[in-house]
């Protein structure tokens, strides 16, 4: 069937979709990979100053079979590239990525042999967090950018989805 | 290699795990009841110790280093000359400056001779040192307080001179500009004053 | 209405009233460590947080269901389901309140009245271990299999202990049924004290709560799933709605539990020195009846969060030797002093 | 400065060379004696440099390219003994007097082989391996010489002065069930 | 390496199994990896793999010059960012013969011993959360908070404060510094007390603790121990003692000595120097307000660094211990060689020494302890 086909969302399933997805960006479970300086402040982000657990983030998970959003916090190293690699193949299927920090998302300041200039070239990213390290309040702005991105997200209609990621 | 064999010695109240369990209980019922009275007060900041953030902003330092802004002297000029010495002392080189001649109609708009067509800083590789800012011999160049910087695409955390312009006349508005930078007083000052007072030639600073 | 009908009414009250408190549960354990650790906790779903666990729930329920490969098909589906069927069937004996009369008729507000409460209660409480352990093998992990292997060890030497203590709780009482053990608690003792079982066994309400935290895998025994030292433990591999079982077996394992420390020790659901049934209607003595049982194992339910967030955690070789070298001989001791009173004074 | 007569006469006859440089007492001793200097260096009552503070490697071939610029100097350059290109430096602590002392050995391009002194303090076993995986000189009699900081199949030697910043595009392999 | 354990546990008794406590588990501070083989849950032998965070620092100082490469030595051990940036200022200082004015050391002097809190209550932090104890880690962390407030209010960054410039410090004290110190240290004062409260005398705590992973005082020497694990072992030595830089001579404080070297010991270490240098910044702040307004901050330094031909080793007291750089210069305004010399790094080595023999639960215990800080163990 053609796109025509999806263009008017039935009133039943789009409520539906909605449910689903606000009960998506209400619960994101992070999988805290803090590997540098950005990990200590996602610590800060995670602990009482800010605490992100007011967005349902509360229980970190480090098994990536339970977690939602993978936070990459930090330098990755080339040798670090496939466990990363492993672990976003690992995660069950809605997953997003937040880049967080500098080093995550380009490399930052380390041009150098050993590290890998920015995640994207290994896992797809959903938001790319500025700042070395970013505040805890840009982290959280960026989890509010995420869950804005998870509420335009359709379950249901996987070929919206693609016809939307790819626009 | 022997390890030192460590005996342990409790006192009566360390060996039953009860005494001290119940003491924890008793501190952390204190720190529960002292923030459930506060959460059910009204108000965004409620718990004293817990920023919550889109709603209640936590003040953030008058020199923050955040996203840059490119500073406009009082007649409205942009200050910046285009003279790349931002890109030089920046340690992970993110910014890129195209300089430009000034044309003779926009005298008005620009302080130099030369002014930057094209300035564009990397955030994404940007570590907010601050350095561009003490290098820039005009002070053209200064971090602002923006620190929400989450973007979707990396194209949309490039820094360009209009998206640095908006952000300082935003800073404006609001009036959290940063003071200007107090010049540190130096050691040998003193002494080089008096050094040139007596006209000494031979004055050890020859730079 | 003839009975079976009101033992459905009663079953499906009782299954809908679990699950509604195990959803609570995960929304007070969050509010609660968050209280304790000088933080907000969710407070963005809804009022006060209040639908968090309905969006926990949302998202496991659409999660991707992912089966590891090199895993034990069955064992891994049917581990979930080992583990949350006993907790929720060990309630069918627990007594939730009173009688109360409804149109005529009285009912007893219990699911069954069966009076070898005791055993039903003790030998489903083990079947949990299988949940567990099924789970931990099936999912071909080495946390997992570790986390398994520590549960067992730790669950079937928590039994004994637990096991003892009922039995003198049962010798106090001289009767099998948690129905009677209830109404035994009526009136007072030794003149001033209330007739509870915490006052004739206070030695055995310690050992009971310390067994029973290592029954439903809490802090500071909360090995099997140590979160900082092998990962998850048993559900490691756990994905969606499996992973929700877990957490919702563990949920209604900790009130099931409450529940049978409100009943054996604290007087069900009779108040200290004034007896309800007297002045209040019989259809509002049961509904009494049941808040006043709720409100003593809401506290047993805050109690475990409570402790969870200020005690560290046990290691391995030291759980099993609090349990056998100090936890058994208490046990035994305390069985022969009762057994000594209660052929004295009888 | 009597420190350093008795570290001269400590070290004795394997003196290579001595400099001082803003305090810093540094010495120069040959290759194969290493083994022998350091432990009369941590067993003499008046030294006692019992606790090894650090171990790395330099990558001296660049070391002139700097200063001058021009003609002139690139002639002068080749006439002059080329200086061996490597140098491992031993930073040697004594608890007792709270001195320091640096030690260096000089290692040519030909034999990239050092005696290990994981024998006399077991803090040297990893600074060795970095200086293997940094420089590619191979420790003599070490218990575990291998690659620390780069993954194994790291074809280069990094901290070399000829390997660019940037490296040579080496990735590690993706592929799954590889330790 | 992990094969050569691999090929042990197969042909082995058989029985043991390789456990991969792997780069991204909740102990594992990110980037540390330790493949161990258990028999049971008793560890028979560990192997740690590090170099997951090297990011090639060294080689990056020598393409920076001597400014550039201060941001980057935040990086190092990002729980104490300014003792890195001392650290390499002082041997830069030292390289080019610069004496820095008393002013600038008075405010260095303070600067670090906040760094120093604020990097043990990481390590006391994260040790409580390890071994199952969440709620000291919030406790504490609510203090890091305001100490990030004052290195904010100082110099405009939390974590990563590119602090001080070769030469003196880039700026004076805040006018609110005092101010805001005195409203830090009963909250900080309290905060310890509750971990010290909910820990210490806690026999849960104590069982786990005491006697884990114990280390003499000659083994801790032969490996190259220094700081708190060094103290730990009963070795009295600290190099704001011992090597006096700065104005330590002229403070009174004591150093805490532990008795078996073990992860109980570590702690108790860690917390009474908290306290200590608390007392410190008390002292430091009475000499500061010798010193008028106008004091110079910053020593006569060219504009372009040019190092002078030489090497040098400077060293000082961080959170972790002996934290120096080797700084060769040749002449022009980049460093020819910049080797750091971390203190987890040597802490670390002597890691399967120290598990050997001990249980899964005790290998977690110990990690966090020795408070490895991936970022300036791999560089």
């Amino acid at each position: 069937m053609g796109f025509q086909a999806y263009v008017g969302q039935g009133w039943v399933l789009s409520k539906l979709e909605q449910l689903i997805n606000w009960g998506r960006s209400r619960s994101p479970w992070p999988l805290p990979y803090g590997t540098a300086c950005c990990g200590i402040e996602m610590m800060a982000a995670l602990a009482s100053g800010y605490d992100m657990a007011r967005f349902g983030a509360e229980r970190p998970s480090f098994s990536p079979r339970q977690a939602d959003v993978l936070i990459e916090a930090g330098t990755i190293t080339k040798k670090m590239v496939p466990v990363l690699r492993r672990i976003y193949d690992q995660m069950a299927e809605p997953k997003w990525v937040i880049a967080m920090g500098a080093c995550a998302c380009s490399g930052g300041v380390f041009r150098t042999y050993s590290t890998l200039q920015g995640i994207d070239q290994v896992i797809p990213v959903d938001v790319y967090v500025p700042g070395c390290p970013p505040r805890p309040e840009g982290l959280i702005y960026a989890l509010l950018q995420l869950m804005e991105k998870i509420k335009q997200d359709h379950p249901l209609y996987p070929q919206l989805a693609e016809l939307k990621k790819g626009v | 290699m022997a390890r030192p064999v460590v005996e342990k010695k409790y006192s009566f109240t360390e060996r039953i795990y009860l005494y001290e369990i119940v003491k924890g209980l008793g501190l952390t019922w204190k720190h529960f009841v002292k923030n459930f009275t506060a959460s059910l007060k009204r108000g965004p900041h409620t718990v004293p110790t817990c920023w919550q953030y889109p709603e209640d902003r936590r003040e953030i330092s008058p020199i923050f280093r955040g996203e840059h802004l490119l500073l406009l002297d009082e007649q409205g000029r942009e200050k910046c000359v285009g003279c790349g010495m931002c890109a030089r002392a920046c340690p992970a080189k993110c910014i890129t400056v195209k300089r430009g001649k000034v044309a003779e109609g926009e005298e008005s708009r620009y302080a130099g001779k030369t002014y930057c067509e094209e300035f564009q800083i990397d955030l994404l590789r940007c570590i907010f040192c601050g350095f561009c800012e003490e290098a820039c011999p005009k002070g053209a160049i200064a971090l602002g307080k923006g620190y929400e910087l989450a973007r979707y695409t990396p194209g949309e955390c490039q820094l360009t001179k209009e998206k640095m312009l908006a952000n300082y006349r935003r800073e404006k508005e609001l009036g959290i500009l940063k003071p200007p930078r107090k010049p540190v007083p130096v050691a040998g000052a003193a002494k080089e004053a008096a050094a040139k007072a007596k006209g000494a030639d031979e004055g050890k600073a020859k730079d | 209405m003839n009975d079976w009908v009101i033992a459905l009414i009663k079953v499906v009250f009782i299954w809908t009233w679990t699950l509604i408190i195990a959803t609570i549960m995960t929304w007070v354990e969050r509010r609660g460590s968050a209280m304790i650790q000088d933080r907000l906790g969710p407070n963005r779903a809804g009022p006060f947080g209040l639908f968090q666990p309905l969006a926990d729930g949302i998202k496991l329920f659409t999660k991707e269901d992912i089966i590891p490969e090199k895993a034990h098909k069955i064992l891994f589906n049917l581990g979930p389901i080992l583990f949350a069927l006993p907790a929720f069937s060990a309630y069918a004996v627990v007594p939730f309140g009173d009688k109360i009369v409804i149109g005529g008729k009285e009912i007893l507000l219990q699911v069954a009245d069966v009076n070898v409460g005791f055993l039903y209660i003790v030998a489903v409480g083990s079947m949990a271990v299988y949940g567990i352990v099924v789970g931990g093998w099936g999912s071909n992990n080495k946390y997992s299999i570790l986390g398994g292997l520590r549960s067992t060890a730790q669950l079937i030497s928590y039994e004994v202990p637990w096991g003892i203590v009922l039995l003198t709780t049962v010798m106090v009482y001289g009767t099998f049924s948690l129905r009677e053990i209830s109404l035994a608690q009526q009136g007072t003792f030794l003149g001033f004290l209330p007739n509870w079982g915490i006052f004739k066994q206070p030695l055995g309400f310690i050992l009971f709560i310390v067994t029973a935290y290592a029954e439903a895998n809490r802090v500071p025994f909360d090995l099997p799933e140590a979160e900082s030292e092998i990962v998850a433990g048993y559900h490691t591999e756990y994905g969606s709605m499996r992973l929700g079982l877990y957490l919702f077996g563990e949920y209604v394992n900790m009130y099931t539990l409450a529940a049978l420390m409100v009943t054996l020790f604290f007087g069900a659901w009779h108040l200290p020195y004034v007896d309800m049934s007297k002045f209040l209607s019989p259809f509002a003595y049961g509904i009494a009846s049941f808040l006043v049982f709720f409100a003593k194992v809401a506290f047993f339910l805050w109690l475990f969060v409570w402790v969870r967030w200020t005690v560290p955690r046990f290691r391995y070789d030291q759980v099993m030797g609090l349990g056998w070298k100090a936890l058994i001989p208490l046990a035994l001791a305390n069985l022969f002093i009762t057994a000594l009173v209660v052929q004295l004074t009888v | 400065m009597d420190f350093q007569e008795r570290v001269k006469a400590c070290v004795g006859d394997d003196l290579v060379s001595m400099t001082e440089f803003r305090g810093d007492v540094s010495v120069t001793v040959p290759r194969t004696r290493i083994v022998q200097v350091l432990t009369r260096l941590k067993e003499a009552e008046g030294l006692k440099f019992d606790f090894l503070s650090d171990l790395f490697g330099v990558d001296n071939s660049a070391l002139g390219k700097g200063k001058k610029k021009g003609k002139k100097e690139d002639e002068e350059a080749p006439a002059a003994p080329k200086p061996p290109r490597y140098e491992v430096v031993y930073l040697l602590l004594s608890i007792e007097y709270n001195h320091r002392l640096m030690v260096k050995v000089q290692v040519e391009e030909g034999q990239m082989e050092v005696p290990t002194v994981t024998s006399i303090w077991k803090a040297a076993n990893w600074p060795e391996r970095e200086v293997f995986d940094m420089f590619g000189i191979r420790f003599k009699g070490h218990p575990n010489m291998k690659r620390l900081l780069m993954w194994d199949g790291f074809p280069a030697h990094p901290l070399r002065k000829d390997y660019p910043l940037e490296g040579e595009g080496e990735e590690r392999r993706l592929v799954y069930g590889d330790a | 390496m992990s094969r050569q354990l691999d090929a042990q546990a197969g042909h082995g008794t058989g029985d043991f199994v390789t456990i991969n406590i792997g780069p991204s588990h909740p102990a594992m501070h990110g980037t540390l990896r330790v493949v161990a083989l258990t028999d049971g849950e008793t560890i028979v032998e560990a192997d740690p793999e590090i170099g997951y965070l090297h990011r090639g620092v060294e080689k990056l100082a020598e393409n920076l010059t001597y400014h550039q490469f201060i941001p980057i030595t935040d990086r190092l051990n990002y729980c104490s960012a300014i003792t890195n940036n001392v650290a390499y200022e002082m041997a830069v200082e030292k390289l080019m013969g610069i004496e820095i004015p008393d002013k600038a050391k008075v405010i260095r002097s303070i600067m670090m011993e906040l760094a120093r809190i604020s990097d043990h209550i990481v390590c006391v932090g994260i040790l409580g959360v390890d071994l199952g104890a969440f709620t000291p880690f919030f406790y504490l962390f609510i203090q890091r908070e305001e100490l990030y407030e004052i290195f904010e209010w100082y110099n405009g960054a939390r974590l990563t404060n590119t602090f001080g410039r070769i030469g003196g410090v880039e700026a004076d004290l805040p006018e609110d510094f005092e101010e805001r110190w005195r409203r830090l240290v009963p909250n900080l004062r309290k905060a310890i007390d509750e971990t010290d409260k909910l820990l210490t005398h806690n026999r849960i705590w104590m069982d786990r603790t005491i006697g884990v992973t114990a280390f003499s005082a000659e083994d801790a020497l032969n490996w190259g121990f220094t700081g708190p694990c060094l103290r730990a072992c009963g070795v009295k030595r600290d190099l704001r003692k011992d090597e006096p830089y700065y104005l330590y001579d002229q403070l009174s404080f004591e150093v805490p000595v532990g008795k078996h070297g073990d992860v109980f010991d570590r702690y108790m270490v860690r917390m009474i120097e908290m306290e200590e240098s608390i007392k410190l910044v008390d002292q430091l702040l009475k000499i500061y307000k010798e010193f008028g307004p106008d004091d110079p901050l910053m020593a006569k330094v060219p504009k372009v660094l040019k190092g002078p031909e030489g090497e040098v080793y400077a060293a000082i007291e961080s959170p972790n211990g002996e934290l120096g750089f080797y700084v060769k210069g040749d002449g022009s305004d980049k460093p020819y060689r910049v080797k750091i010399r971390p203190p987890c790094y040597m802490v670390y080595q002597a890691f399967p020494e120290l598990v050997k023999g001990e249980m899964v639960a005790d290998l977690i215990a110990c990690l966090s302890s020795l408070n490895i800080i991936a970022g300036e163990l791999d560089r």
